[in-house]
């Protein structure tokens, strides 16, 4: 089985591959911090397959997408940061097991 | 690119980073000859002719002292802290223009490591790692103390990269480009007869507001708080060894290097001279090559009177407390260059509505 | 992106640089850890109660939140410096544009004086 | 010679980010993250988008991961005791997840013409004049976003002390 040395066979194999390990670690990962890496993880995986496309293509559109991508990503870690200094607060830890109370 | 190329090229970035790598024994000495001299007494002049290899002694003594690291250390971290900081000043050299071009083998070679079209943004970002090895060897070293001055050291320079980033957009929005080196072209002649033509005479506040923030960026006096002797016995680097406070030192005044360069290119006219153009000058010296000699010599004197300034602020400025320093950051500074910003847009707007 | 090229190349060179210092340190300097040496860094009373690293005022997570913002807004003046002197001749579009954008940010620093959350003042 | 150093920024990556979800530290899964955004900027640099390699290191590596390390070391977490089973398990499926991305990949893009494009000119004033003409509106709302982001950050952390609570 030869691999094709294109640029952009590679670059979607880093996108699946990213895309794969951050929804990974959002599954599995107990720690709460390390959960909102693995989002922005993802968040880059398709950022990368944007920049590739628009690149392959041509057309600037999607590097602004991304560009806007970006700043969102920025607000959402700043609240998901928050919201976790809220839990730590609440709880002492930020090990996902132990808030459990809305479970029935 | 051929192999000459190649081999040129790297040659060229070599020499450039050995000239700014050799700028921290050179401060050493300049940095307490100052000092001595401000406070009026003779300073280092023991070792060799006036204290010449003073330096020289530090950089032994440093080396071969002993290396502890401590038990409870996070050994991973610790013992890359220093380089985290050194690794990003030594890479922001890359984007300072240093003169113009000079011809080897017939082929003509920017004196300058890379013309990256992106400069400024590129000096920022990489400027902007700084933080993780302060960040990093404060944390790793797990002491109170040091923990302390990295929060306090990373808050004050995150604080301090706004203005630093506002005011080389209004330098971006008044020479419409990023490149650094588009930015010197744009410098040269006079302007209003007398003047010559820099960009401290276009852009006065935009100017001191990147002067104030490289002096927080690089933790320089009147900013040094995370280092203060007295309250936090010597802020993020209390458990690190002889070799990484050097290496911490080492990547400070490559920093400072980084920091006067960028001041010459964007608002003192990079490689020109004042009221001379090139084309005058080429007449007079001749060759190509003299004059990309003359060009490197005028950057390295303007860089030299900006390092001579940190110096002398150093020692005649008292320290910011720390709230003092974060509201003269939020308070002041981001409005002024926001302010900045907004005049200079006016001021393109009607000149260029006549 | 043969302009990055050098680049590469002062990248290996400071990796040169780094190791060299990291060797140096190493093959240079005695070593013999005596344990008063290995333990943590303590001037006035010795008190290690525990983990060193407690936790403490907000305010340095506020600092680091409100640098994210402003640096994502700071980073969107860049390609409208980049491309405001051309588009002068249409006219003032974009300084208008600029002076909205600007007057919601100014109304953001605004909130957080009147806040203080900061502890400014 | 672009094609090895492609191949070689994109391991790096994808060890890089698998290294977020493998380290027991938040600390190294957070400088981890570091260097698998220093080997995406890499690859933007291949593909000849200064611009975003730039705007990629200043706000996701230079504001969002500082973020990140100022919260982990603001809430006093020793080494998490996160089983260990947990990361070794993690560890052999991210490794399948490699394989099974490639052999996908190998399946999907018999198709994928293999051409290497070559880079458009001053990309960066096309993108900056396009922000401000097709993109205005977004660009207009987006300060009124940051705006709230900023209110609803003050209303979320009330600033009194964190209470003093180890890992519990």
């Amino acid at each position: 089985m030869n691999f094709p040395t294109s640029i952009t066979y590679w670059s979607h194999f880093v996108t699946i591959a990213m895309f794969a390990l951050g929804l990974l670690g959002f599954l599995l990962r107990r720690n709460a911090i390390v959960v909102l890496m693995c989002i922005e993880l993802m968040l880059n995986a398709v950022n990368l397959f944007l920049i590739e496309t628009s690149m392959r293509t041509n057309t600037p559109d999607g590097i602004i997408l991304v560009v806007f991508v970006v700043t969102v990503a920025a607000a959402e870690v700043a609240v998901g940061l928050g919201i976790i200094l809220n839990l730590y607060r609440l709880k002492g830890t930020v090990n996902l097991d132990h808030f459990k109370s809305l479970q029935g | 690119m051929e192999w000459t190329d190649l081999i040129i090229t790297a040659v060229k970035t070599a020499v450039i980073y050995l000239g700014m790598v050799q700028v921290v024994p050179i401060m050493l000495i300049v940095e307490r000859r100052g000092a001595a001299l401000m406070q009026d007494r003779p300073g280092p002049n023991r070792v060799g002719p006036f204290g010449l290899f003073q330096p020289i002694a530090d950089v032994i003594k440093m080396m071969m002292k002993e290396v502890t690291v401590p038990r409870q250390v996070n050994k991973a971290l610790f013992l890359l802290g220093p380089f985290l900081v050194l690794f990003p000043a030594s890479l922001v050299i890359a984007a300072l223009p240093f003169g113009d071009y000079f011809t080897l083998l017939g082929r003509d070679y920017l004196l300058q490591v890379a013309n990256i079209d992106v400069g400024i943004l590129y000096v920022l970002a990489i400027g902007s790692l700084g933080i993780y090895g302060i960040l990093f060897g404060g944390w790793a070293s797990n002491n109170k103390f040091s923990l302390i001055g990295a929060m306090r050291s990373s808050s004050q320079i995150i604080s301090y990269e706004i203005p630093l980033g506002l005011a080389a957009c209004s330098a971006v929005l008044w020479y419409g480009s990023f490149s650094l080196r588009e930015m010197v072209y744009t410098q040269e002649g006079t302007f209003l007869g007398i003047l010559p033509n820099w960009g401290f005479f276009y852009q006065p506040i935009g100017f001191l507001l990147f002067f104030i923030a490289a002096f927080a960026e690089t933790n320089r006096l009147p900013f040094d708080l995370p280092e203060t002797e007295a309250e936090l016995v010597a802020g993020f680097h209390t458990e690190y060894g002889p070799m990484d406070f050097g290496t911490f030192f080492m990547a400070e005044y490559m920093n400072m290097a980084t920091m006067s360069g960028l001041m010459v290119a964007m608002y003192f006219g990079g490689w020109h001279l004042p009221w001379v153009s090139d084309v005058t000058l080429l007449q007079w010296l001749g060759s190509r090559n003299l004059l990309a000699a003359l060009q490197v010599v005028t950057v390295i004197v303007k860089i030299s009177v900006f390092m001579l300034m940190f110096v002398w602020v150093r020692w005649t400025l008292p320290r910011f407390r720390f709230d003092q320093l974060m509201r003269l950051a939020w308070r002041n500074l981001i409005p002024i260059g926001l302010i900045n910003l907004v005049i200079t847009a006016l001021i393109m707007y009607f000149r260029s509505a006549q | 992106m043969e302009a990055f090229l050098p680049v590469g190349f002062l990248l290996i060179f400071a990796l040169l640089l780094c190791v060299g210092l990291f060797t140096v340190k190493r093959l240079l300097g005695p070593r013999n850890p005596v344990s008063s040496k290995l333990s943590v860094y303590e001037c006035g009373v010795a008190s290690p109660e525990g983990n060193a690293r407690a936790p403490f005022k907000t305010s340095f997570y506020l600092i680091a939140v409100l640098f994210l913002l402003f640096d994502v807004e700071a980073a969107f003046f860049f390609p409208w410096a980049l491309v405001y002197r051309e588009s002068l001749a249409e006219g003032p579009a974009l300084l208008i544009a600029m002076l909205i954008y600007m007057g919601l940010l100014v109304l953001g620093l605004v909130y957080i004086f009147r806040k203080d959350c900061l502890k400014l003042n | 010679m672009r094609e090895v150093l492609f191949i070689a920024f994109s391991l790096f990556t994808i060890g890089a980010a698998s290294g977020v979800l493998l380290s027991r530290n938040p600390v190294y899964s957070a400088f981890s993250l570091i260097l698998s955004f220093f080997g995406l900027s890499g690859l933007y640099l291949l593909w000849g988008s200064t611009f975003m390699a730039m705007i990629q290191i200043l706000i996701y590596t230079g504001a969002i991961v500082v973020l990140f390390v100022f919260v982990v070391m603001l809430l006093n977490l020793q080494t998490n005791r996160e089983n260990s089973s947990n990361i070794v398990f993690l560890g052999v499926v991210s490794a399948s997840v490699w394989l099974f991305s490639l052999i996908i990949l190998r399946v999907l893009t018999r198709s994928i013409p293999n051409k290497i494009l070559e880079i458009p000119e001053n990309q960066l004033r096309t993108i900056s004049k396009l922000l401000f003409t097709r993109y205005l509106w977004p660009f207009e709302i987006l300060s009124f976003f940051l705006l709230v982001m900023i209110i609803a950050i003050f209303a979320i952390t009330r600033t009194q002390e964190i209470a003093h609570g180890g890992e519990k």
